[in-house]
């Protein structure tokens, strides 16, 4: 019999190794796997690689993964907020790597890791300084970036519903990455509100095919529970 | 001859009734935010927000917010009858596959030919961030920038060529300012609307690009 | 107000000109837009260049787009069915065109014109004869074959429900290559079961987004239609 | 010796046991249609139709057919609880990026590096036709064939290098055929299993390919 469902969020991530690429989900904090990121900062890999749209907030979930020192690198677009401050001392320290791309490039790359491409053509940064040293070309009379998959060990995910299967829906904004981090890494870990019984979801709506989901752990939800809002 | 700048609400009323029947658009952060709170009612304008919804609605009662329904600021916000949430590789499809009619970003400056910097003052020790700004930018359909049209030190920031590093090239179509409004057509900057009082050629005296009327 | 609903099919594609790229979704009969075929035929539009999954079967639909003589060319996966008798003796005639493109890498071109891209580096046909003449890389020690996007004037598509705003949701295994041609073509017709109020669909169930879709017109539905089955 | 080969029937349940517990499995048209019919019911294995589904059920009764929803090779299919609908580009995501632990396909030649040969016999004048074959054939993380071992002339269908035009290099992991079943591993071809009464020096003189057993 088919499960992915997890127990607890450290069992989901035992064997995260030294040095993994993680994507993260969320933008904001909607979508932001928050007990999971808690779970890799326990479970105490270092040398990570971080994929996510920012790079933390104030001093708690991504913030508290890069003050404790255990990320390498981070992959993100938008790494400068008001309380981005844990980043930004590392970064001014030269204690953490950088590679700024581009939002929707940046989504592009996990999405073509999740479709098996090599590489594709994005017109996005074309004549920027975010292009500099990539391959470029004009196609048709327009120009193009030559942008690569960006492949991962993990993808933690938060969703609002998901099924032994591991099929998924999500939650309004909360969406954003989740279906293409799924799909992009090796080991997608996937935590939710609620774990349904196979069936439950129709499926004309499941979003996330459980095809693309390694795990999954119901830690509750972090929104408002009424049934409309369900 | 004397003038009065318009105001920020000013612009964002002149852009907000620019904007056509059935358009639609992605407002951007910062100073188009106020754009949002001019459009006009009697036009159904839709709003994109890249991070997965199309339909946006008003900002929500305090007691009605919901942490995972928020807009690319990271503010909450509502949804319209119509609306529909997608993923990032979706959204950001409907940028570069060109269905936004309008996208209206601040600007650090464009250029006569419609190159855009807003991203980077290029400043050595700051931390770059960018965000969607440079797939908006190759994406909509129409770039419109809100801006001032002076620094506080009374350059142009519409100029000949963009110092700061680019956001994207040729994708700047309309500049609206304090002082005028632009188009940015392959013939050269035409001057759509300027405050009462500047004439064309004081205009011209505070810009270094040739500007010309009704191109 | 935005409406995309139009009354009739022949409106829907009146402003089709000679020489026009029209996707054409469906996979057998699943999805197939057969009215808004029938109406192209009708129109009268010439010089025409198809693609879709298949090269029509029996003497309806796409093959009687293709008996009429009205097709240059069509980019398809798989042309040869028992019922593919018109586009067999087109073909063996040399009166038609035909570029054959593997399943997903036909669904990738599309979605990738939808997506903006200016190509893709695909490993699906490397090392085989479908790959000859392209430019082929070897990236990360797996060989990769580049593959441009198929954009169109035009999409025909069958969903389920739609509004006025174009959102779509498809039923079953009729949503095959609708949600990606939807992206693909300057303008997209859909057909459907119904039109419902703006608001009827649920934001977290739409498949496409009404961004992509440019005209809608209810055509009545080809399957059962119980409530169970809507 | 004499040897009676496995029926059709005999190898599609002997592929069939061989599926994993949990096994995301692509079973392509043709031949390896048989093997629906002998999957075990103490296993889940999740079948994926490339047309969109993924949790394919059996062919529904005559009064139940939707014609909507079909499955890869167009005939009338169900869905059973876990299932789920999704687009083209979604599907073949799926293999491309290696989900689909077996894709199981018929064959005209497989060569002893597991390059396949089954969508074109190269004939003048046939119109070509390949679907989704080079798809599964580059993406499945195991490809098993299903074929007979020798065409109706006798020769193996078990080659050196194919001479037909290739679907895909190096993909085929197991060869499951009328007379034995291979393995195609870096060290070469192993013969995983023969029919009674076929002897390793037998097999091998109908085979221009070398072999040996359990590599």
């Amino acid at each position: 019999m088919l499960s992915k469902v997890r127990s607890t969020a450290q069992e989901c991530l035992a064997d995260v190794p030294d040095g993994a690429t993680v994507l993260v989900g969320g933008f904001g904090m909607a979508g932001m796997p928050s007990e999971l990121i808690d779970a890799l900062i326990a479970q105490g890999a270092k040398d990570l690689t971080i994929v996510s749209n920012n790079a933390g907030n104030g001093t708690v979930g991504l913030a508290a993964l890069l003050k404790a020192g255990r990320v390498r690198k981070v992959i993100c677009s938008f790494p400068r907020q008001t309380d981005s401050f844990v980043f930004d001392e590392l970064f001014r320290a030269g204690r953490i790597e950088l590679e700024l791309v581009p939002q929707g490039n940046l989504a592009e790359r996990i999405r073509a890791a999740g479709a098996g491409l090599g590489g594709f053509f994005t017109p996005t940064s074309y004549g920027t300084p975010l292009a500099d040293g990539k391959e470029t070309r004009v196609i048709d009379g327009r120009g193009y970036v030559l942008d690569y998959p960006i492949k991962a060990d993990y993808a933690l995910i938060k969703a609002h519903l998901a099924d032994r299967w591991g099929n998924l829906v999500y939650r309004k904004t909360a969406r954003n990455f989740g279906p293409i981090m799924a799909m992009a890494a090796k080991t997608s870990v996937v935590q939710v509100d609620r774990i349904v019984e196979l069936g439950e979801l129709d499926p004309e709506v499941v979003v996330t095919p459980g095809i693309f989901v390694s795990r999954v752990v119901a830690l509750g939800a972090a929104h408002p529970t009424t049934e409309a809002a369900a | 001859m004397t003038y009065v700048p318009w105001t920020r609400e000013e612009i964002a009323k002149t852009i907000a009734d620019d904007i056509w029947d059935g358009a639609i658009v992605n407002i951007g952060i910062g100073m188009p935010e106020m754009v949002a709170g001019f459009l006009p009612a009697d036009k159904e304008i839709i709003l994109h927000s890249e991070n997965g919804l199309l339909g946006m609605g008003p900002a929500p009662a305090a007691d009605a917010v919901d942490p995972e329904l928020i807009n690319a600021g990271k503010q909450p916000t509502t949804v319209l009858p119509g609306a529909c949430f997608f993923d990032h590789a979706t959204s950001f499809a409907m940028m570069r596959s060109g269905r936004l009619d309008i996208a209206i970003m601040g600007a650090f400056q464009v250029s006569e030919h419609g190159d855009l910097a807003n991203w980077s003052t290029g400043k050595p020790g700051a931390i770059p961030a960018v965000g969607g700004a440079m797939d908006l930018a190759a994406g909509a359909r129409q770039v419109f920038v809100m801006m001032d049209l002076l620094t506080k030190k009374g350059e142009s920031k519409l100029v000949p060529e963009c110092t700061y590093p680019l956001t994207g090239l040729a994708c700047v179509t309309r500049i609206y300012t304090d002082l005028a409004v632009f188009d940015v057509t392959p013939k050269g900057v035409s001057v759509r609307a300027r405050v009462e009082g500047l004439s064309l050629d004081a205009l011209q005296g505070l810009v270094p690009v040739r500007l010309a009327e009704g191109i």
